[in-house]
């Protein structure tokens, strides 16, 4: 699948989106595989009340099934407007 | 209902205009123009940067915006937010509402503000002499969403 | 802070780029557009005529957006309000709020409203087919005025 | 004084404005000698709940003074906005 990041989740890890195979099952288990890789995802994801996910552009949660989805983005919380 | 996302800047009066055209049954038109401070927390900004997420951000928006026109009477919306490099007294935002009356369009475009706020995919970074640092989301930008929950 | 009492028309867009001139410390800027509907209460409208008394009129504008401008932290305010013969969809009033915040711009826009519509010396007199009849005062107006008394 | 009358007070009264000489305390001591001179100004003054007072171009009250007061409009709520 793709996955994305934004704002300063995009600069800690160093590129705005990758293909990554996984079999992680929720939002959470693919978030442990990525901080398991290496010191820069440990860094983005290291405080995850202030991450938000989106899957296939819809707004999400870190519980929910990644069954089916092409598209997984994490941001920080938004700030629009 | 319109939604754009776009780099180029607007022109408040010419999308007010387009919103009321040729129409008479019309009350009440509110706009919400949103600009770059040239301060943030006592610190100069020399410019703002807005990230977004293309596809999601339309979406969103357009979500939003229905949300509005079914909760409220309203004639006609508008939303324009940009993106990209922006200098301090550049407009980012444009919210127009219109409505047979004006209490309708007001809390329509305090609405679509509130939402934008928190739920449209944007970051903004902020350019100061100390660096450039991500915006970080205000408690009042949720707790002023949670009113619409309430009513 | 400006207030006009006119019978010709005005420009929104001019009026809010005037109110931004040269500033880049503003954050947010509210207008209110209000217009001749072409229908009231189920019955066709061909004109409106609007009555004030000259003097007091331009005193109580001025008073209303003095009181808002001590409520809010506002960096510039507008109220330009029409008189004589409008047609259908013409523009009646304009208020324009500029303030760092957006709470502070939408609240004080919607104050000067309550207060145009039930404290400013102007009466509308509606043009149908069974003759003109003056618009009456609505109750709900009244109310809305109350709720900044209670803050 | 200057009295004026507004809408349609000034329509059932036929004038927008007159010079009135008088010895009433009160605005309420006004209305009761408008309303002795003519039917249309009793018509005028029938539902005083529909009328509003400005004096010298203040919003005042029917039991205001008139003591000093140069300029007195009579009118019904306003409508503005």
């Amino acid at each position: 699948m793709q996955v994305l990041y934004f704002a300063w989740l995009r600069e800690r890890i160093g590129i705005p989106r990758e293909e990554v195979e996984t079999s992680a099952v929720t939002v959470a288990d693919l978030v442990a595989e990525l901080r398991g890789r290496e010191p820069r995802y440990e860094l983005a994801f290291s405080d995850m009340k202030s991450v938000r996910v989106a899957l296939d552009q819809e707004l999400s949660s870190l519980d929910a099934s990644l069954d089916g989805v092409r598209e997984v983005a994490f941001f920080p919380p938004m700030t629009g407007g | 209902m319109s939604v754009s996302v776009q780099a180029e800047d607007f022109d408040v009066g010419a999308e007010m205009a387009a919103l009321a055209e040729g129409r008479t049954d019309i009350g009440a038109i509110v706009s919400f123009t949103g600009l770059v401070r040239d301060m943030a927390k006592g610190a100069a900004i020399s410019d703002m940067e807005l990230e977004h997420y293309p596809g999601m951000t339309e979406k969103a928006l357009k979500e939003i915006e229905a949300q509005a026109n079914a909760r409220w009477d309203l004639q006609g919306s508008r939303i324009i937010h940009r993106y990209g490099r922006l200098a301090p007294g550049a407009r980012i935002v444009l919210v127009l509402t219109a409505s047979p009356h004006r209490q309708a369009a007001f809390e329509a475009a305090e609405f679509l503000m509130d939402y934008l706020k928190s739920r449209a995919p944007f970051w903004k970074k902020e350019g100061t002499a100390g660096g450039g640092h991500w915006v970080d989301a205000r408690e009042a930008d949720e707790d002023a969403l949670k009113r619409w929950d309430q009513e």
